[in-house]
């Protein structure tokens, strides 16, 4: 790994140990390209495991990882850039690795990441989406399902069950409580009218 | 209108005819015995939509043997006269069981496995399944349970073969009558995108592809 | 124009219908040479056939625009078979041979889409096929000293064995050319396919015939079937000499067959599939028996009405569409439905199946087979017959079914009436002679006596008789028409109501929907099945044309060798050209 | 003879019917399952008659599951049944073996135009591959044929039965042709290693892929009738006809066991296998067969 990183301080880059396997690199977007291709041609990287794309919405900003690996696959190295979240767009890798075509279709389709030189963007997993990109940090998906699903009327699914077996219950007793008291209420209507009536007849 | 629906109903006209020449009777024991022998044979287009893909093989081999009971899995909708849908229905999905379920013909019925086509189960909150069912295609018997045991879809065949055999209305009837209800919701999750669209007709393109 | 060139090809017909019979009429050219026509019951039998599809081709021309000279060359052509057939010399059948082979090089010269090389291999083919005619006409001339048919059959007995079988291979080879037999089919396919469209029919339907034709007059009139059985010793129940040939035809069949399934152009499979039914005949037509001279001139009837059947069809449909390939058409069983009923009646005749016409002509060639005692022959014949199926299928799926490959079929008319008519006049010949097999027999019978074998029986118009057993073509056709009305009348009764032509789109496709864009027609992946079958494939992969395109780079290369020779050295080839011709000299001398 | 045909139909129908229950009884048990009721094809039978709609995509697909039964119910008339009776004698004497060897393609052939003109690719798709199979199949059921007629010198099936009623039955005379005649049987029942044109794994069920409600229906009884004529066409050849109707029954249902009981245990060819074997082995078996019959009598 020595090796790697004195290689990658020439290019004024800076090799992160995470763990024994795991090693980071972070660079800048316009370097990306150059510094990945340097990676498969000069390195020895021949494999690309995974695109990764984690959403700092907090910064407004993708994080954009490329996982690589050797021939001898006995680690992996995390190649790191930013973009800007807002106008999100990234060169294809397709043409260094041909499996980085079906990893930047999911990207675009999952986070709405723009790739101007991929050959088929197409569907990936979703058919005929129309809304925001739905692994978007600020995709509501609760809303979102409840507004496309609503739950059935009849039964509150969504409800915490403890507290609605609660309210069944004070419900179930107010009600007996009700009953009891309007049946005593009737008695003893039918008590005063009683003596209503007669007193009636007795007129 | 999709061309899977046939809107004439001949069983009506067909009543009528023997009912005037005092028959009705005999057309009575008639659609009682064409029941039984629908309950007694029942043949299944298994549409795997999830999990419980898995329960359906002992079903219909040697452990449980639904076959004992007339029920057998054939390969096209077309000579189908039940599908189950064996779990939760993604938006994509639902497209082509609504495809598969149109091209099946009459009297057709649905049964579901597990409580993803009843409310949605564990996926109740993802953006790409839906969460009931029936308000997409009828269904006829619901199988609870995640997943249910190869007995209790058994025991939804019975059900099933039942309610075919006292002439209970099924789902298809409900279906023919609601259509407006059942399209409006496959419009509203499917965006509009409802295959099969096929009000042209390619081969009278000249007389204005009226089919 | 064409009502003209009608009246024209009506007139021989009347001719032979009014003054037919007893034709005898002789010229002479010198003191020794005579041109004499002379109507025998064969002649007069493909002299009918001929004429009548002249006429019914003529009559589907009117649709096209052609030119007056095209229809004097066909009149040309159709003149020049009649003399084949009516032809009492081998003079008058030389010179009726050549204007067929001119008259017909010049109509195919008339197509849009021939090329050069195969107008070339057509030429070519049919001037080895004259030759080896010419020869074997000189050297029976050199023993009989006359070119009447009856004075050499007369002398062919007190030829010597070796000039007798040179004699038999030469007017063999000459006509196997013609009938297109394997090895020797390498024009017939280009020519087929690439000939004017009508005129394919001709030359498949009747062209072809007049090789059959010179079989037969080789085969039962100049040798006798009876001398061929005393030449050639015995087989089983047949002649060794019918059984070489069986073996020919068989081969021929099978291997075309299989070719045919294979092809794109609907020309082509049609081209095949000709080369594959003249094999029956030519299996059948050596066997010296009434069953297999009868079976081949039945199937030689049928095949005539088939093919004319089907390639006015496809000529109608190119016509129409433009488009002559199974990769563009499909799904016309809508838009050209009378078409694909005709095509239909075509390719169940060509099948051979029980009602039609295409049976009784089968039954009698397997009976022939049976008599003799063929067997291996016969399951040839009926392995080839199982294959054809397969190329049936292909011809009327590729064109009519499924769906339309390419744009403007969907949209596509009926086809005009004058190709109609000649179709369904055929299509009627094939229903009559399926539900009247019977009647044919008193066609044959005289045929028969003239080759002195034994008649056919007659037992009634319907009835095929055969010494192994019989068929009653109209008790099979009156059941068949009966049971499927009964059942149809049926199954139109039963409440499950059917909802009518839906969209061809909707068909069940795993849940998917397919589009004017997705891949649905089938009919170019046939046949691709049969190349992973180690014996068909060893068929398949072989081809006539590596075969003649050896020949001809070797023929070229040697000639460049020759020609080497002069462009070196003037004073060097002069001294090897004596040197050779010493050589001769002394050898002569020697001997 | 009408009366006659229609009672032959009927006994076919049944007996075609409960021989397919059985079949499906007989699977279940080897499989270790107890299997539906015998009448279960009967059930099926029904259900799909009563079937309240129908896809149709033109009239040649109307046409074509007819003209399939229409192929069978001739077929089933021209096989002679009873060997001594004069049942439907009348009928059965007007065809021979060609007859019936070209009857038994012309229904599938007529429904696989009803498979083109419902334009599924699929069902397409299995008609080649039937139509391919066939040219294996037919080669060692065609050689097993030829010998039996120049054995009897004759196409006449009537003729054929007579023979072996002096010469003993073809079974024992000619055991190796019997053989060939089987495994090409097993095909023609559609059983496996050659059911290749209509799986469903495959090919979505082949040619009956959009055949629904009365169209299947009507397929499913002309197979039972089929099946019920080529199962007497096999004891005719071999088994010297039935005199009776518990003769026929006891035979039909010793041939129909053992095809099934050889199916059941084989998987599935594709169709250069099935091809390439069935001109192989069987193609073999048939020619020694041939071979004695030309030679040795």
């Amino acid at each position: 790994m020595i090796d790697l990183s004195s290689k990658l301080e020439k290019l004024s880059l800076e090799l992160v140990e995470k763990n024994a396997h795991l090693y980071k690199v972070t660079v800048k977007l316009e370097n990306l390209e150059s510094i990945l291709l340097s990676f498969l041609n000069e390195f020895g990287y021949i494999t690309l495991d995974s695109i990764n794309c984690r959403d700092d919405l907090e910064e407004g900003l993708f994080t954009i990882t490329y996982c690589l690996q050797t021939e001898k696959r006995d680690h992996v190295v995390m190649v790191q850039t930013s973009i800007d979240r807002e106008n999100a767009t990234l060169p294809s890798m397709h043409t260094l690795w041909p499996q980085a075509e079906i990893m930047e279709r999911e990207m675009h389709e999952m986070f709405g990441v723009d790739f101007p030189t991929h050959p088929s963007l197409i569907d990936f997993a979703l058919e005929y989406w129309e809304h925001m990109p739905p692994m978007r940090r600020d995709f509501d998906t609760l809303e979102f399902v409840n507004s496309m699903n609503p739950f059935r009327d009849q039964r509150g699914d969504n409800l915490d069950v403890k507290v609605e077996m609660k309210k069944r219950r004070e419900e179930k007793k107010a009600a007996k409580l009700k009953a009891e008291q309007e049946a005593a209420a009737k008695l003893a209507a039918q008590e005063q009218q009683n003596p209503d009536s007669e007193a009636q007849n007795n007129e | 209108m999709e061309s899977g629906f046939h809107g004439s109903d001949l069983d009506s006209s067909l009543k009528c005819k023997l009912e005037e020449s005092g028959m009705a009777n005999t057309h009575a024991i008639m659609e009682k015995a064409v029941n039984w022998f629908r309950s007694r044979s029942i043949f299944v287009v298994a549409y795997g939509t999830g999990c419980g893909a898995i329960e359906m093989p002992p079903t219909f081999t040697s452990r449980y043997d639904a076959e004992r009971m007339g029920v057998v899995g054939v390969a096209t909708p077309r000579q189908a006269d039940l599908i189950i849908l064996s779990g939760y229905l993604a938006y994509k999905t639902l497209r082509r069981v609504i495809r598969t379920y149109e091209q099946m013909q009459r009297p057709k019925y649905v049964i579901t496995l597990g409580s993803c086509p009843i409310n949605g189960g564990m996926y109740w909150d993802s953006y790409n399944t839906i969460k009931k069912l029936d308000d997409y295609i009828p269904v006829d018997v619901y199988v609870t349970g995640c997943m249910p045991r190869p007995e209790s879809v058994i025991e939804g065949f019975v059900l099933l073969q039942e309610r075919i055999k006292n002439g209970e209305k099924a789902g298809w009837q409900k279906y023919d009558e609601n259509l407006k209800f059942y399209k409006d919701n496959q419009k509203r999750v499917l965006g509009g995108h409802i295959d099969p669209s096929y009000e042209t007709d390619w081969y009278n393109l000249e007389n204005g592809g009226v089919a | 124009m064409n009502s003209i060139f009608l009246l024209l090809n009506i007139l021989p017909i009347l001719f032979l219908y009014q003054f037919g019979g007893d034709l005898h009429v002789s010229f002479s050219l010198t003191k020794d040479f005579t041109l004499s026509l002379i109507q025998t019951p064969l002649g007069t039998f493909f002299a009918y056939l001929s004429l009548i599809s002249f006429l019914l081709v003529t009559v589907s021309q009117k649709s096209k625009k052609l030119s007056c000279n095209y229809y004097a060359l066909q009149l040309l052509l159709s003149f020049a078979m009649l003399i084949i057939v009516l032809a009492g010399d081998f003079i008058t059948f030389f010179i009726g041979w050549e204007i067929m082979t001119w008259s017909s090089y010049f109509i195919i010269s008339k197509s849009n889409n021939i090329d050069i090389k195969s107008l070339q291999k057509y030429i070519l083919f049919s001037l080895a096929s004259a030759f080896s005619l010419i020869a074997a006409i000189v050297i029976s001339y050199s023993f009989a000293n006359s070119f009447d048919f009856a004075t050499i059959s007369a002398s062919f007995k007190s030829m010597p064995f070796d000039i007798q079988l040179t004699l038999i291979i030469l007017f063999s080879l000459s006509f196997f050319t013609k009938a297109g037999v394997i090895g020797l089919h390498y024009w017939v396919v280009d020519t087929y396919s690439k000939a004017p469209d009508l005129f394919s029919s001709i030359l498949s339907a009747v062209m072809s015939k007049m090789g059959i034709y010179g079989l037969f007059l080789i085969y039962g009139n100049i040798v006798g079937y009876q001398e061929l059985k005393i030449m050639f010793g015995t087989i089983l129940n047949g002649t060794d000499f019918g059984y070489t040939l069986a073996w020919i035809g068989v081969a021929t069949s099978i291997i075309a067959t299989f070719k045919a399934i294979t092809q794109d152009e609907v020309k082509r499979l049609l081209a095949y599939s000709s080369i594959a039914q003249l094999g029956y005949i030519i299996a059948v037509i050596g066997f010296g028996t009434t069953y297999g001279v009868a079976g081949a001139l039945y199937h030689t009837l049928i095949h005539t009405i088939i093919k004319l059947l089907l390639f006015i069809n496809v000529a109608a449909i190119i016509a129409q569409t433009g488009k002559n390939r199974f990769s563009e058409l499909g799904g016309l069983i809508y838009r050209t439905p009378v078409s694909f009923v005709m095509l239909l009646i075509g390719i169940i005749g060509l099948a051979g199946m029980p009602p039609l016409g295409g049976f009784a002509s089968k039954f009698m060639m397997y009976n022939a087979a049976i008599n003799t005692k063929f067997a291996l022959i016969l399951i040839g014949m009926l392995f080839s017959g199982a294959a054809s199926f397969l190329y049936c299928y292909k011809l009327v799926y590729g064109i009519y079914l499924g769906h339309p490959t390419s744009k403007g079929l969907e949209t596509q008319k009926e086809v005009p009436l004058s190709y109609l008519i000649p179709q369904i006049i055929l299509a009627l010949l094939l229903v009559l002679t399926g539900a009247f097999p019977g009647a044919f027999v008193k066609v044959i019978n005289p045929i028969l006596t003239q080759f002195s074998l034994k008649a056919l029986p007659y037992d009634g118009v319907g009835i095929m008789d055969s010494a192994v057993g019989n068929f009653n073509g109209l008790f099979i056709m009156s059941a068949f028409v009966a049971f499927f009305v009964l059942i149809l009348l049926l199954i139109s009764r039963i409440k499950s109501k059917a909802k009518n032509n839906i969209n061809r789109f909707d068909i069940s496709y795993c849940g998917e929907v397919p589009s004017k864009d997705t891949s649905l027609h089938y009919g170019f992946g046939f046949g691709t099945e049969l190349h992973r079958i180690k014996f068909v494939n060893a068929i398949l992969k072989r081809s006539t044309a590596t075969f003649y395109d050896a020949l001809a780079l070797q023929t070229k290369r040697s000639s460049e060798l020759l020609s080497r020779m002069y462009y070196g050295n003037i004073h060097n080839t002069m001294i090897i050209i004596l040197l050779f011709f010493s050589a001769l000299f002394f050898i002569g001398v020697n001997s | 003879m009408i009366f006659q045909i229609i009672l032959l139909i009927m006994l076919a129908y049944v007996v075609g019917f409960i021989y397919f229950g059985l079949y499906r009884n007989i699977l279940a048990r080897i499989q270790g399952r107890y299997g539906p009721t015998i009448y279960q094809s009967f059930y099926d039978s029904i259900k799909l008659f009563s079937k309240k709609n129908t896809v149709n995509y033109g009239w040649m697909f109307y046409l074509g599951p007819i003209i399939m039964a229409t192929g069978a119910v001739l077929t089933l008339i021209l096989v002679p049944v009873f060997s001594d009776s004069d049942f439907l004698r009348s009928a059965t004497s007007q065809g021979n073996l060609f007859v019936l060897l070209y009857l038994m393609v012309l229904g599938p052939l007529g429904n696989a135009l009803a498979v083109g003109t419902g334009g599924n690719p699929f069902g397409v798709m299995g008609v080649v591959r039937g139509l391919t199979r066939l040219i294996g199949l037919e080669l060692p059921f065609y050689i097993a044929v030829v010998g039996l007629i120049i054995a009897a010198n004759s196409s006449d099936i009537v003729h054929i039965i007579d023979m072996q009623k002096t010469g003993g039955l073809n079974i024992i005379n000619h055991p190796l042709l019997f053989i060939a005649a089987m495994i090409s049987m097993v095909g023609f029942f559609g059983e496996s290693p050659f059911d290749i044109p209509g799986a469903p794994q495959e090919v979505y069920s082949g040619p009956r892929t959009e055949f629904s409600g009365k169209f299947l229906a009507l397929l499913m009884s002309q197979g039972s009738l089929f099946a019920f004529a080529k199962l007497v066409l096999i004891i005719d050849l071999f088994l010297g006809g039935a005199d009776s109707l518990w003769m026929l029954v006891l035979k039909t249902l010793a041939i129909f066991v053992t095809i099934i009981f050889i199916g059941v245990v084989y998987g599935r060819y594709k169709v250069e296998q099935a091809v390439d074997f069935l001109m192989k082995i069987p193609t073999l078996i048939a020619l020694l067969g041939l071979a004695r019959v030309i030679w040795f009598g």
